[in-house]
């Protein structure tokens, strides 16, 4: 059975290691919060000028000035820092964060990826995608394997204008984990339930499969 | 101790013109100026070019100076929640340049800073990189570009005093730091305006230097975009 | 909270090697990493890079390194009050490179925040400017300047906590934000170390990210180069 | 009589007008604080990284936490504001300071300016000059008209090392004031009881005399 929305970032919280510092993009990837493996002690940066966020607020302490990069209300832990937008950038670009995780439209057999417009939509913009995607080594994108028409999101080439070229280094969707390498998918893990058909249909672009491809250990 | 002081919103805008090119802080709706913003709307200048994060909400923010039809361009990193904002650009009355995050917050930086171009990773190999200058440093490429110029920034603070130094509060710091530095005229609005000596001259987020014009704003709306809370206990 | 804290200055040079390049904070003798400085000597290590505005006096700061020779190179800005150095780069031991106080601020930034290489009208039309790209911004002539590398850091600050985060006192903050952005490996010392949450997330200086390794020092002596004085009442 | 070092800082001191920050070098120019016009209010900024540098301390004020670009003990005056060195040359490249008097060896017609270096002699280093004069729009040099050789030190061109190009734009000396224009020192006001003739006699650049030349009113 392939994975939910729940099932994807608990496979990448599995990413995570101590003293990591992370940035999580908006939707699957948020979710990740949620999955921090025991002993382990990681810090959230949000880019709008966090390091140490914490949980939402209870409604006592809802405070207008504490968000955020989904402008959604947070608190901090003990340890946070605030900081401008400038030293945040400098955090992402200068990769101080360890590691980023993000979602897409489209992620190509290059590492390209393309999560941020769709032509004849309206654009609402890159935000913070570019900066992220232009300066981490340690990229992982989490997203549906597939979109709503069941059209493969893993492409030979992007056809979707791009937020990055040859950044992505690891994808895991509701079928898999795969790494990106020499210009192919290299299938890593298996969904519980899902064969490695189920992935090659799915996938446009060029899949490697390399021994056996061991199932997830959730 | 030089002196900043102007007595209010309106008569912090003197000096306001059509066309001219502004900064606003914030990120979303938060740390907003808004009582300059209600200022700006009072003034009736057009053909406004506004670079801010965000571009507010319908009736909120910057969204005023849409209703308004002040605003001829928009430089911005993402400018999502605002249905007259879509319908004014998909009818061509407003001009919109999308620029990555952390390259807006730089060349605002970088125009404060007397820097006028610098290299960054981000939006090579996109259409942000389209006629921009490729050069490669330890192999990987980079795109140069420019500190930006703004006839005035209008930032909010949470704490400032009669010097100009301001301190800002939780996330509502995001661009107001680096706005404050790039305007040729910088206006700060803060909650609470104190005498000089008050404020901890160890913690000062914006020394006063950058400030030409500081006054304490009235009825903070601080409106919040996404309530989000969880169950207590 | 991701700790940072090792029990004292011979644990945090772990790692430090002959010929590597280190960052050192401080202005003259103000804010130098006094613990870190002795703990360099006692390891050893020889062949060092040395990016540091100043560099010290004869018996102190970086000049207890020169003292053993374990100095190559030092790059500064300026280089005075120091017998052992003008003997030492005379005689040709010791490799001496001079940069605008500015750009070698800008360019320990740079290489924390990312930016490889940056414009900046410092130097133009001096030998510093020697072999070096000049591009016009606006009618005025800049010369392009590049990020530091450093495999070590060394800084000094006030307070900091468990977490890494830092704050510094007045004038000793100067270098140190910035080389702690900028190293591959980031030592703090610090006068007294707090647990975490206790220091005011909205006045932080440097954020524990760039922060590797962080220490309370001993013994700090904070020397005095200019003691002036004016006579009280 | 030809001025003495305060006098010449005293006279620099008349440039000042209210609400302006004020970078001073070492030497004469940290004089000019001592003759701050009734009525203005002007801030100092040492590059080291404050903003309304005060006085220097009593001895029971003495704080080694607190110096001055000169490394000198100083004091904060209720305003000031601390700040890191990048933040200090953001001020100064970004022409946010509104004054920098500093000395000079040397200054050519042409407004270069060396202050830095002498070959064969012992090389302590640019500091931040370097930064001051190619970034400031309004520099004022404060320097005795000729050395201890009695040598101009106002040039056709500059022989030592320069610390900036074309960046000088008036000049205080011992014996007057000088703007620089169109490659030549405009002769503007005389020290009390100096004659044109003693300036041009001290004056190996270009030097030019527009109509009557007043003495300075200190």
């Amino acid at each position: 059975m392939p994975l939910d929305k729940n099932g994807i970032a608990q496979r990448i919280a599995k990413e995570l290691e101590d003293g990591y510092y992370v940035n999580l993009g908006i939707g699957i990837p948020t979710l990740v919060a949620n999955y921090i493996p025991e002993g382990i002690s990681v810090e959230f940066q949000s880019e709008n000028g966090i390091l140490g966020m914490g949980p939402f607020p209870t409604e006592a302490e809802v405070d207008a000035d504490l968000i955020n990069a989904g402008k959604q209300t947070i608190t901090s832990l003990p340890g946070a820092a605030f900081f401008d937008s400038a030293n945040s950038f400098a955090m992402i670009r200068g990769q101080h964060v360890d590691m980023t995780v993000l979602g897409a439209m489209e992620v190509s057999e290059q590492g390209d990826i393309a999560n941020w417009k769709i032509p004849g939509k309206m654009v609402k913009g890159m935000g913070g995608a570019m900066d992220l995607v232009a300066s981490a080594d340690n990229i992982i994108v989490a997203m549906m394997h597939t979109n709503r028409e069941g059209e493969s999101k893993l492409l030979k080439k992007c056809t979707l204008p791009l937020t990055g070229v040859r950044c992505v280094k690891k994808v895991v969707t509701n079928l898999a984990v795969m790494d990106i390498r020499d210009g192919a998918f290299v299938l890593r893990e298996l969904a519980p339930g899902v064969s490695i058909e189920d992935v090659q249909q799915a996938t446009e672009g060029t899949l490697v499969i390399e021994g056996d491809v061991p199932v997830m250990d959730l | 101790m030089i002196r900043k002081v102007v007595k209010d919103a309106e008569t912090a805008v003197t000096g306001l013109k059509d066309n001219m090119t502004l900064m606003l802080g914030g990120f979303g709706l938060c740390g907003i100026p808004e009582n300059s913003i209600a200022a700006i709307r009072e003034t009736g200048v057009k053909g406004l070019t506004c670079i801010s994060n965000n571009a507010g909400v319908d009736d909120f923010g910057l969204g005023l100076l849409l209703q308004t039809q002040q605003i001829k361009k928009m430089i911005s990193s993402y400018v999502g929640e605002n249905d007259l904002f879509e319908k004014l650009m998909l009818s061509g009355e407003l001009e919109v340049e999308l620029i990555p995050q952390g390259t807006l917050a730089e060349r605002c930086r970088a125009a404060g800073a007397g820097i006028p171009a610098f290299y960054t990773p981000a939006g090579y190999g996109t259409e942000v990189a389209l006629g921009k200058e490729v050069r490669w440093f330890k192999g990987k490429p980079h795109i140069l570009e420019h500190a930006f110029e703004a006839d005035f920034a209008f930032v909010k603070a949470w704490k400032g005093d009669e010097a100009g130094n301001l301190i800002f509060k939780g996330t509502a710091r995001n661009f107001n730091p680096m706005m404050a530095m790039a305007g040729k005229i910088t206006v700060a609005e803060v909650e609470e305006l104190v005498p000089a000596g008050e404020l901890d001259p160890n913690f000062i987020h914006t020394p006063g230097i950058f400030v030409q014009r500081i006054f304490e704003g009235k009825a903070y709306e601080k409106r919040i975009e996404q309530r989000t809370v969880r169950q207590a206990g």
